[in-house]
C-alpha cells in the first residue's frame, strides 16, 4: 500500500519539480514548485516525519514561494517571450542525464539496508529534546544564522533610494 | 484510525468486508468517502447559516431586518437560493486572465480550508482523525491558503486582484507569526501539539484564564487571517472594489466565499479547542458544548465586522509587528518562566 | 514604554466602547418597512401621479385647455389640446408624459381651476415600455381614482396625519 | 474613452514611468467615488503618486437647460444638481434672482428658508457622515446616519411632496407654508436626533481605528485652499474661519447665534471634525428658528411672469459643501441671459490634485470622501 | 476698501483698458479690454488684496460679436467683491489664463473652454472638461446648433402615440 | 503515523474534485454561456485597462515576506521546544530565551531600520 | 514496506532536475528554484537513510530542520541579492550580467 502511495507522490513530485524547470512562464514555475513542494511533504509523511511534514509546508509553501513569487512580480517582465534556457542546454541536459544516472544506479544498487528500523512514536518531542541537548549549538547557531541573513537581506533589499 | 464513527461500527463493517472477500481498501475507502462526505455537507450547511446569520446580525445592529423573504421564517433560505443562483451563473474566465492559474486557484483554496477540518475535535472522539502534530498541521495547511489567493491575483491579470493578492499575502505572512507564537503558549502547557489532548490538559482550567492574552493575539490574528473586517483589506470594496477574486463570477467565486466561511470556522473552532477548552462544558453534549463555543466566537467575529472601520494597510501590519508578535512574545516568556517557576 | 502600552490600552477600550453601543443596537427594534406589505404613510402633500379632477357637481372635467400647465412646464411633459369656446372649452386630448415629469408641482400651482392635482398617492409607477408611462386623458380622469382622498383645494391647511393612501393603487384601475 | 487614454499616453511620455509604478482607473465604476468620477490614479507600489480626475459623466446642460427656461421654470432643474442638498440649491437661485429682481420675502419665509435649509445641512452632513463611514469600511455608522436622514426626509416630504428633489422655495419665498404640526414634528425630531450623535460618535470619532485612519492624511495647506477657492468644510478645515452664513450674511443668518468650527492642519481628520460639529450647530440654529419662527404669509407678491431687469449678479451661499454662487445675467426677458452655477464641489474638486499625492489608495478614498462630492454638481 | 476705491485704483493704474466701470450693489463692476486681463488680475490679486475668485465664467454676447469672460473675486479678509469683465472678440477669443494666480482658475477655464471655445494663453492643460473630448463644438454659444439632437420619440402631440398603462 | 494521513491526502483531493464537480459538472449543465468581448475583457472600472498589472509590485511587500519567512523557521524550532518544556526545566528555557532574543535583535534592527514601516 | 531505494532513486531524480534547472535556466530566480529543488532532494535522502538505518535517532531530521533553515536563509539573501542585481542592470537574466562591469 505504501508502495502506491509512493510511486503517486513521487510522480507527482517529479512531473511538477520538471515542471519547473521547464515552463517558459515563471510563475508557472513558481506554481509548479509549490506542488511540488507538497508532493516531497507526501514523502516525509511516509517517512514517518510528520513533524518535518508540516514545517515543508509552512516554510517552503508558506513562505518561500511567497517570498519567490513577490520577487518575480518584482523583478520579471512575465509577457516578456525572453528565451527561458541559456545555450549550453544540450551540454547541461547531458550532464545532468549522467549525474542523475549515476546517483540513481547508486541508489538503487550501492546501498543496501538489512531490515529496518521501527517507526518513531511522538517525533516532535524527540526532535525537541535532540534540539536541545545533542544539537544545542547549531540550534544557537541557527538563529545567529537567521539573524545575519534577516540584516543582510534586509540591507540589500533596501540599499538604494531609503 | 477514524473516529468520527464508533470504533466498534467500523470495526465490524471492515468485518463484514473482509467476510465476502472484498479487498481491505474498499471498505476503507467508503468509510473514508462517508468522512469526507459528512464533512463537506457540515461545511456547507455551516457557511450557509453563517452568511445567513452574518446578514441577520448586521442588519440588526443597523436596525434593518436584513433577510425576510425566501423560505418564509425571517429568509432561513436566502443562503440556499443564493447558492443556487451562484451556480446559475455563466461563468467568466476574462481572456487576458493565465487559464490554468485562474482555474487551479479556488482548487487550492478550498482544498487547504477542507483539509483543516481534519483535526478539528468536535467531540471526545469525534475528530476525523487525531493527529499528532494538530495545531502545526493546522497552521502548515492554512498557509496554502494564501498561496491559492495569490494565484486567484495573480492570474486574474487584473490590477485590482493583484493588489488584493499581494495584501493579501503580507497580511497573512504578516499575521502567521504572531498566530503561531501565540499558540506555543498552550502548547507549552499542555505538552503536546494534538488537538484532542490540548482540549483534555484543560480538564481543569481554560487555557484562556492561564493566557489570556495568547488569547488575544491569536484572536486578533485569526480575524486578520480570515480577512475579516476590520483587516479585510485584502477585499476592502471601497479600494480594490473586491480584490483577490474581483474577476471571479458564478460558481468558482462561490466557493472562494465557502472556503472563507469554512476558514471563519476553522479558526474559531482551534480558538475553542486551545482556549476555550474544547468540548468540555455541564450537562449539554459536548459537541453542543463545542459548536457553541465556536458559534459565540464566530458571532463576536460578526460584532467586530460591523462595528469597526476597516485598518489602513501600514497600520495592518504595524498591528502586526509592533503590537501583536512583541505581545506574543512577551506572553511566551512569562509563560515560559511561570511554568518552570511552578513546576 | 508607558505610552505605548497606554495607547494600546486606550485603543482596546475605544473598540470595546464600540462594540456596546452596537451590541445595544442588536437588540432594538428596525425602523424599516417590509415595502410590498407593509407601506409607508404618505403625507398629504407627497407629489405622485397626476389626476385631472372633476367637479362633483356636474361630474365634468374641471380643465378648459387653457394650456398655462403646458406652458409652466419646465420638462415639457403636458401635451393638450382644446376644443370648444368660452365656458364649454373642454381638453379634446391630454397627455402626460411621466417619463420627463420631474414633479415639481408647477402645473398644479399655475392652475387657475385646481383641474389639475398630483395628490393621488400613486407612487407606484412602472411599465414594461417607455410609453407605458405615458397617460392620457383617460387615465388620468379622476373617476379613476374614486374613492381616494382627492385633491385637497388647500394642501397648505390640511393635518400631517393624513389617511393612508396604502392600497389606493389597487383600486383605481378603471374596468 | 480612447481619447481620454490618448491623453493618458501623452502625460506618461512626460512623466516617464518607472518599473514599480502602475496607473490605475479609480472609476467611473467603483464603489468610492460616489458617482461616475474616473480619477487616473498613478500608483507606487500602494502610494498615489499623481491623480487626474476625470469628469464629465453626468454632464446634463444645466446652464444651457437654464438660459432655454423662464426664471420660475429653472427651480426644479437646480434641485438636480446637489441632489444631497437640493433645499439650499433652490435657495441659492431663488436668493439670486430676488437680489436680481429686488425682491423682500417675507419674514416668515425666511425663518423657514433657514430653518429647512439647517434641516437640509444635516441631513446632507448626514449622508456624507454615512458614506464616508463606507469609505472607511464601517457600514453600520452608514446605516444609522441614512436612518436619521430619511426623518429628515420624511419632514421635508410632508412639506413639499417630495424626498429629494423638493423645488420647493419660489422666486419671493416658498411654494406653501409648512403644514400644521410640522414644527412640533421638527422639534421631536431634534429630541430624538439630538442622543444620536454621540452614538455616531462611539462608532466614529472615538474609535481609534477610525481616528488613526484619517488623522494626518490628505493635508491641504491653507494657501493651497485658497489658491484652488475651496469653500465650505474644506476651506474651513484648513484653519480658515469663512463661514458666508457669518461673513457675508444671507437671508437672516445674522439673527442667529451659532460658531464656526475649523480645524487645524487641514487633514482629512479636521475635515471630518468640521463637518461633525457643524452638525451640531445646525441643530443650534434650527432651535433658534423654531423659537423665534413669526407667522404670516410664506411668498411675496410677485408678478406671474417674472422678469429680471438687465443686469448681472453673482449671488452665493453657504450651501453644506461650500460656496454656492449663481451668476445669472439678465437682458430682460423672461429667461437668463447666461446662467452660470459655481458649484462647490466642482471647485473643492480641483484641489483633490494637491491632496492626494503622498498617500495610499486606501486614503485616495478617505480623502476624496472628505471632500464630500456630489458628482450631479460637478458634472452639472 | 469701498466698492468705489477699489474702482478708482484700478482706473488708475489701468486707465486705457477700461471701458466701463460702475458700483452695483455695493460690488465694482468693470469692463476691459482683454489684452490685459493677467495684469488686472494680477494687480486685483497682489495690491488690492483680493486673493479669492470665487468664480470665472465665460459669457457669449452674439449681439456685440464679443466673448466675456466674467471673473468674481473677492476676498477672504476684507469684504467687497469685485465682477471684472474681460471682453473678446467673438471671431478669436483668446485670453491669458489667470492659473498662474488663482489654481481654481484652472477648471474653470477649461470648462469656458469646453463650452464658449474661449482660449486661454498659457493654461497649464487646456483641455475640454466636461464633454467628451471628441465632442464637436461648444454648447453654449448662442449660435450652437447639434444635428444630432434628437426630439423625444414620441413627443409628437398625437394622442394615438399613447399606449394606455398597463398598470394602474 | 503515516497511514494517519490518508485522510489529509484524502480531503485534499476530494477538496479540489469538489470544486472541479461542482464548477464543470452541476454547473456547467445548468447555467448559461454567452462569452463577449466586453464581458471577457478585465475589469477596471469599466476603462480600457492600463498596462498589465503584472511586475508592478513594490518592495515593501518583499520585505514582510522575506522577515516572516525567518520568523517562521524560528517557530519551527519553537514547536519542538514547547512540547518536552515541561520535562527539560530551566535549561531549555534558557537556550530558547537566547534564542529568542537573538532573533528580536533582528526584529529590532527591521523595526529600526524602517523595514516594517509601510512607506 | 516501501525500500530505502526507491526513496533514494527520487531525491536522485529531483537533485538531477534541480541542477538541470541550476545550469540551464537564464532567469536568476528560476536558478533559485531549482537550487530549492536541490536542497529538497537532500532532505529527501537525509530523512529516508535516518529512517532506514538501524540504531538511528533522529538526528537526519534533525539536519534536515537546519538544511531547510539554511534555505529559508538562502532564500532570503539570495534573492535579496537578486533584487539587487536587478536595479543595477534592470534585468535578472544571469548571462546578462556581467560582473566585471559592476
Amino acid at each position: 500500500m505504501t508502495e502506491v502511495f509512493f510511486f503517486a507522490l513521487a510522480v507527482f513530485t517529479v512531473a511538477a519539480a520538471l515542471l519547473v524547470v521547464l515552463a517558459r512562464n515563471i510563475v508557472h514555475s513558481a506554481v509548479a514548485l509549490i506542488f511540488s513542494f507538497c508532493g516531497v511533504a507526501g514523502i516525509y509523511v511516509l517517512l514517518d516525519a510528520e513533524f518535518l511534514a508540516a514545517v515543508q509546508v509552512l516554510i517552503y509553501v508558506g513562505g518561500i514561494t511567497i517570498l519567490l513569487l513577490f520577487a518575480i512580480m518584482l523583478t520579471t517582465r512575465i509577457a516578456s517571450r525572453a528565451e527561458v534556457f541559456n545555450e549550453q542546454v544540450w551540454m547541461s541536459g547531458l550532464v545532468t542525464v549522467g549525474i542523475t544516472a549515476i546517483l540513481v544506479y547508486a541508489s538503487l544498487a550501492g546501498i543496501r539496508v538489512s531490515g529496518e528500523a521501527p517507526a518513531p512514536s511522538e517525533t516532535t518531542s524527540a526532535l525537541g529534546r535532540l534540539l536541545l541537548t545533542t544539537h544545542v549549538l547549531p540550534f544557537e547557531v541557527a538563529s545567529v544564522l537567521l539573524l545575519a541573513a534577516m540584516v543582510g537581506a534586509i540591507i540589500l533589499a533596501r540599499r538604494e533610494g531609503e | 484510525m477514524p473516529h468520527i464513527q464508533s470504533g466498534d461500527l467500523v470495526a465490524r463493517f471492515y468485518a463484514l468486508f473482509e467476510g465476502w472477500g472484498i479487498p481491505w481498501i474498499v471498505p476503507r475507502l467508503i468509510v473514508m468517502l462517508v468522512v469526507v462526505s459528512i464533512i463537506i455537507l457540515f461545511i456547507s450547511v455551516v457557511a450557509m447559516f453563517l452568511i445567513w446569520w452574518e446578514r441577520k446580525i448586521s442588519a440588526h445592529i443597523q436596525a434593518r431586518f436584513g433577510p425576510m423573504r425566501v423560505g418564509g421564517w425571517h429568509g432561513w433560505a436566502q443562503s440556499i437560493a443564493d447558492g443556487v443562483k451562484l451556480l446559475l451563473k455563466e461563468d467568466i474566465i476574462p481572456t487576458r486572465a493565465d487559464r490554468p492559474v485562474f482555474i487551479l486557484a479556488p482548487m487550492v483554496v478550498f482544498a487547504a480550508a477542507l483539509a483543516a477540518y481534519v483535526v478539528i475535535p468536535f467531540g471526545p472522539g469525534l475528530i476525523v482523525e487525531d493527529l499528532n502534530i494538530g495545531i502545526l498541521y493546522v497552521i502548515a495547511i492554512s498557509s496554502l491558503a494564501v498561496v491559492g489567493i495569490i494565484m486567484a491575483g495573480w492570474s486574474s491579470n487584473n490590477k485590482y486582484a493583484a493588489l488584493g493578492a499581494l495584501r493579501s499575502a503580507a497580511q497573512a505572512v504578516s499575521y502567521e507569526v504572531p498566530l503561531v507564537i501565540s499558540l506555543i503558549g498552550p502548547v507549552l502547557l499542555a505538552g503536546s501539539l494534538s488537538t484532542t489532548k490540548i482540549v483534555e490538559a484543560q480538564r481543569y482550567l481554560w487555557f484562556i484564564v492561564l493566557q489570556p492574552l495568547a488569547f488575544l493575539t491569536y484572536f486578533t490574528c485569526a480575524v486578520a487571517e480570515t480577512n475579516r473586517l476590520p483587516f479585510d483589506i485584502p477585499e476592502a470594496e471601497s479600494e480594490l472594489v473586491a480584490g483577490f477574486h474581483v474577476e471571479y463570477s458564478g460558481m468558482r467565486f462561490a466557493i472562494f466565499f465557502l472556503a472563507e466561511y469554512a476558514n471563519m470556522f476553522t479558526v474559531c473552532a482551534i480558538a475553542t479547542t486551545v482556549f476555550l477548552g474544547g468540548w468540555r462544558g455541564p450537562l449539554l453534549p459536548p459537541w453542543l458544548w463545542f459548536l457553541l463555543k465556536t458559534f459565540f466566537l464566530l458571532f463576536v467575529m460578526m460584532w467586530l465586522r460591523w462595528t469597526l472601520a476597516r485598518v489602513r494597510v501600514d497600520q495592518l501590519m504595524d498591528v502586526a509587528w509592533k503590537v501583536l508578535l512583541p505581545l506574543a512574545f512577551a506572553n511566551l516568556g512569562i509563560t515560559g518562566l511561570l511554568v518552570w517557576a511552578f513546576s | 514604554m508607558w505610552r505605548y502600552l497606554r495607547e494600546l490600552w486606550q485603543g482596546f477600550w475605544s473598540i470595546i466602547l464600540s462594540m456596546q453601543i452596537t451590541l445595544r443596537y442588536l437588540f432594538t427594534r428596525a425602523v424599516t418597512v417590509q415595502y410590498p406589505e407593509e407601506k409607508r404613510q404618505l403625507p398629504v402633500r407627497a407629489l405622485t401621479r397626476h389626476v385631472l379632477t372633476v367637479d362633483l357637481d356636474s361630474k365634468e372635467l374641471k380643465c378648459t385647455a387653457c394650456d398655462m400647465c403646458a406652458r409652466i412646464c419646465p420638462a415639457n411633459c403636458i401635451h393638450l389640446e382644446g376644443e370648444g369656446k368660452g365656458k364649454a372649452r373642454r381638453p379634446k386630448w391630454f397627455v402626460i408624459d411621466h417619463n420627463l415629469c420631474m414633479y415639481c408641482n408647477l402645473c398644479v400651482e399655475v392652475c387657475p381651476f385646481d383641474a389639475i392635482s398630483m395628490y393621488t398617492g400613486m407612487y407606484e409607477l412602472g411599465g414594461f415600455s417607455r410609453t407605458n408611462l405615458v397617460y392620457d386623458m383617460e387615465t388620468m380622469h379622476a373617476d379613476g381614482f374614486y374613492p381616494t382622498i382627492m385633491t385637497p383645494r388647500s394642501p397648505a391647511g390640511a393635518g400631517v396625519k393624513a389617511p393612508p393612501p396604502a392600497g389606493a393603487g389597487k383600486q383605481t384601475r378603471k374596468a | 474613452m480612447t481619447t481620454v487614454n490618448l491623453h493618458l499616453q501623452q502625460v506618461k511620455e512626460q512623466t516617464g514611468e518607472s518599473m514599480e509604478e502602475m496607473w490605475v482607473n479609480m472609476g467611473p465604476q467603483h464603489p468610492s467615488t460616489h458617482g461616475v468620477l474616473r480619477l487616473l490614479i498613478k500608483l507606487d507600489g500602494e502610494v498615489v503618486r499623481e491623480c487626474i480626475p476625470y469628469m464629465g459623466y453626468m454632464h446634463r446642460c444645466h446652464e444651457k437647460i437654464g438660459e432655454n427656461r423662464a426664471y420660475v421654470q429653472i427651480i426644479p432643474y437646480t434641485d438636480r444638481l446637489d441632489y444631497l442638498a437640493s433645499m439650499y440649491n433652490n435657495w441659492a437661485y431663488c436668493l439670486a434672482c430676488e437680489r436680481l429682481m429686488g425682491i423682500q420675502i417675507p419674514e416668515r419665509a425666511e425663518y423657514l428658508r433657514v430653518l429647512i435649509g439647517e434641516l437640509q445641512r444635516i441631513a446632507s452632513h448626514l449622508i456624507w457622515l454615512g458614506t464616508f463611514g463606507l469609505d472607511l469600511g464601517n457600514f453600520t455608522l452608514f446605516m444609522w446616519c441614512f436612518r436619521e436622514r430619511e426623518m429628515v426626509l420624511d419632514l421635508f416630504e410632508a412639506v413639499s411632496g417630495q424626498r429629494l428633489n423638493y423645488s420647493f422655495m419660489r422666486i419671493g419665498g416658498l411654494a406653501l407654508d409648512v403644514p400644521e404640526g410640522w414644527l412640533g414634528d421638527v422639534k421631536a425630531f431634534l429630541q430624538w436626533f439630538k442622543p444620536r450623535l454621540p452614538e455616531y460618535d462611539r462608532l466614529s470619532t472615538d474609535n481609534i481605528i477610525w481616528q488613526k485612519r484619517i488623522q494626518g492624511v490628505g493635508i491641504l495647506k491653507p494657501e493651497d485652499a485658497v489658491s484652488y477657492a475651496c469653500s465650505g468644510p474644506v476651506l474651513r478645515g484648513s484653519g480658515i474661519r469663512w463661514d458666508l452664513r457669518k461673513n457675508d450674511p444671507y437671508g437672516i443668518y445674522d439673527r442667529f447665534e451659532f460658531d464656526i468650527p475649523v480645524g487645524t492642519s487641514g487633514d482629512v481628520w479636521d475635515r471630518f471634525w468640521v463637518r461633525r460639529q457643524e452638525i451640531d450647530q445646525s441643530v443650534r440654529i434650527v432651535e433658534q428658528a423654531l423659537k423665534d419662527i413669526p407667522p404670516g404669509p410664506v411668498l411675496a407678491p410677485v408678478a406671474k411672469k417674472l422678469r429680471a431687469p438687465v443686469g448681472d449678479i453673482y449671488s452665493r451661499v453657504e450651501s453644506p459643501r461650500g460656496e454656492l454662487g449663481d451668476y445669472i445675467i439678465a437682458d430682460g426677458s423672461e429667461k437668463p441671459y447666461r446662467y452660470k452655477v459655481r458649484a462647490p464641489t466642482f471647485v473643492n474638486l480641483s484641489a483633490l490634485p494637491v491632496m492626494l499625492p503622498g498617500y495610499l489608495v486606501a486614503d485616495a478614498v478617505a480623502v476624496l470622501g472628505s471632500v464630500d462630492i456630489v458628482l450631479c454638481e460637478v458634472d452639472r | 476698501m469701498t466698492a468705489e476705491e477699489i474702482l478708482q485704483q484700478i482706473r488708475a493704474r489701468f486707465a486705457s483698458e477700461v471701458r466701463t466701470s460702475e458700483v452695483r450693489r455695493g460690488e465694482a463692476t468693470l469692463t476691459v479690454k482683454a489684452d490685459q486681463n493677467f495684469e488686472i488680475c494680477r494687480f486685483i490679486k497682489e495690491e488690492l488684496g483680493f486673493e479669492y475668485l470665487n468664480c470665472l465664467s465665460g459669457v457669449d454676447w452674439i449681439g456685440e460679436n464679443e466673448m466675456e469672460v466674467a471673473y468674481a473675486i473677492s476676498s477672504l479678509r476684507q469684504p467687497g467683491k469685485i465682477i471684472l469683465r474681460a471682453r473678446v472678440p467673438r471671431d478669436e477669443p483668446v485670453l491669458r489664463s489667470v492659473v498662474p494666480l488663482w489654481g481654481t482658475a484652472d477648471w474653470h477655464e477649461r470648462e469656458a473652454f469646453d463650452l464658449f471655445g474661449i482660449r486661454f494663453e498659457n493654461h497649464p492643460d487646456l483641455r475640454r472638461i466636461l464633454l467628451p473630448e471628441d465632442w464637436i463644438g461648444h454648447p453654449l454659444r448662442k449660435d450652437y446648433q447639434d444635428e444630432r439632437f434628437v426630439p423625444y420619440p414620441w413627443d409628437d402631440r398625437k394622442p394615438g402615440s399613447v399606449v394606455r398603462p398597463t398598470t394602474a | 503515523m503515516a497511514a494517519d494521513y490518508a485522510y489529509v491526502a484524502f480531503f485534499l483531493i476530494v477538496g479540489a474534485l469538489f470544486v472541479v464537480f461542482n464548477i464543470d459538472i452541476v454547473s456547467r449543465l445548468i447555467r448559461p454561456a454567452k462569452p463577449s468581448a466586453k464581458k471577457l475583457d478585465t475589469y477596471e472600472c469599466g476603462e480600457d485597462p492600463i498596462g498589465s498589472p503584472w511586475l508592478r509590485i513594490h518592495i515593501r511587500y518583499y520585505l514582510f515576506a522575506l522577515v516572516y519567512i525567518l520568523f517562521a523557521v524560528e517557530t519551527v524550532f519553537l514547536f519542538p521546544w514547547a512540547v518536552v518544556y515541561t520535562s527539560l526545566g530551566f535549561f531549555a528555557f534558557v537556550e530558547m530565551m537566547v534564542f529568542i532574543v537573538i532573533l528580536l535583535v533582528g526584529l529590532a534592527y527591521a523595526w529600526a531600520k524602517g523595514a516594517l514601516e509601510w512607506v | 514496506m516501501t525500500p530505502l531505494s526507491y526513496y533514494l532513486t527520487l531525491g536522485a531524480l529531483l537533485f538531477g532536475i534541480g541542477m538541470f534547472g541550476v545550469l540551464t535556466r537564464r532567469n536568476a530566480i528560476a536558478i533559485l528554484m531549482a537550487v530549492e529543488l536541490m536542497l529538497n532532494a537532500v532532505n529527501i535522502n537525509f530523512i529516508a537513510l535516518s529512517r532506514y538505518l538501524p540504531n538511528s535517532t533522529l538526528d537526519g531530521q534533525v539536519f534536515a530542520i537546519f538544511v531547510i533553515t539554511v534555505a529559508a536563509a538562502e532564500a532570503a539573501v539570495g534573492l535579496a541579492i537578486v533584487l539587487g542585481l536587478y536595479r543595477n542592470f534592470k534585468t535578472v537574466n544571469v548571462d546578462e550580467i556581467n560582473l566585471m562591469k559592476w
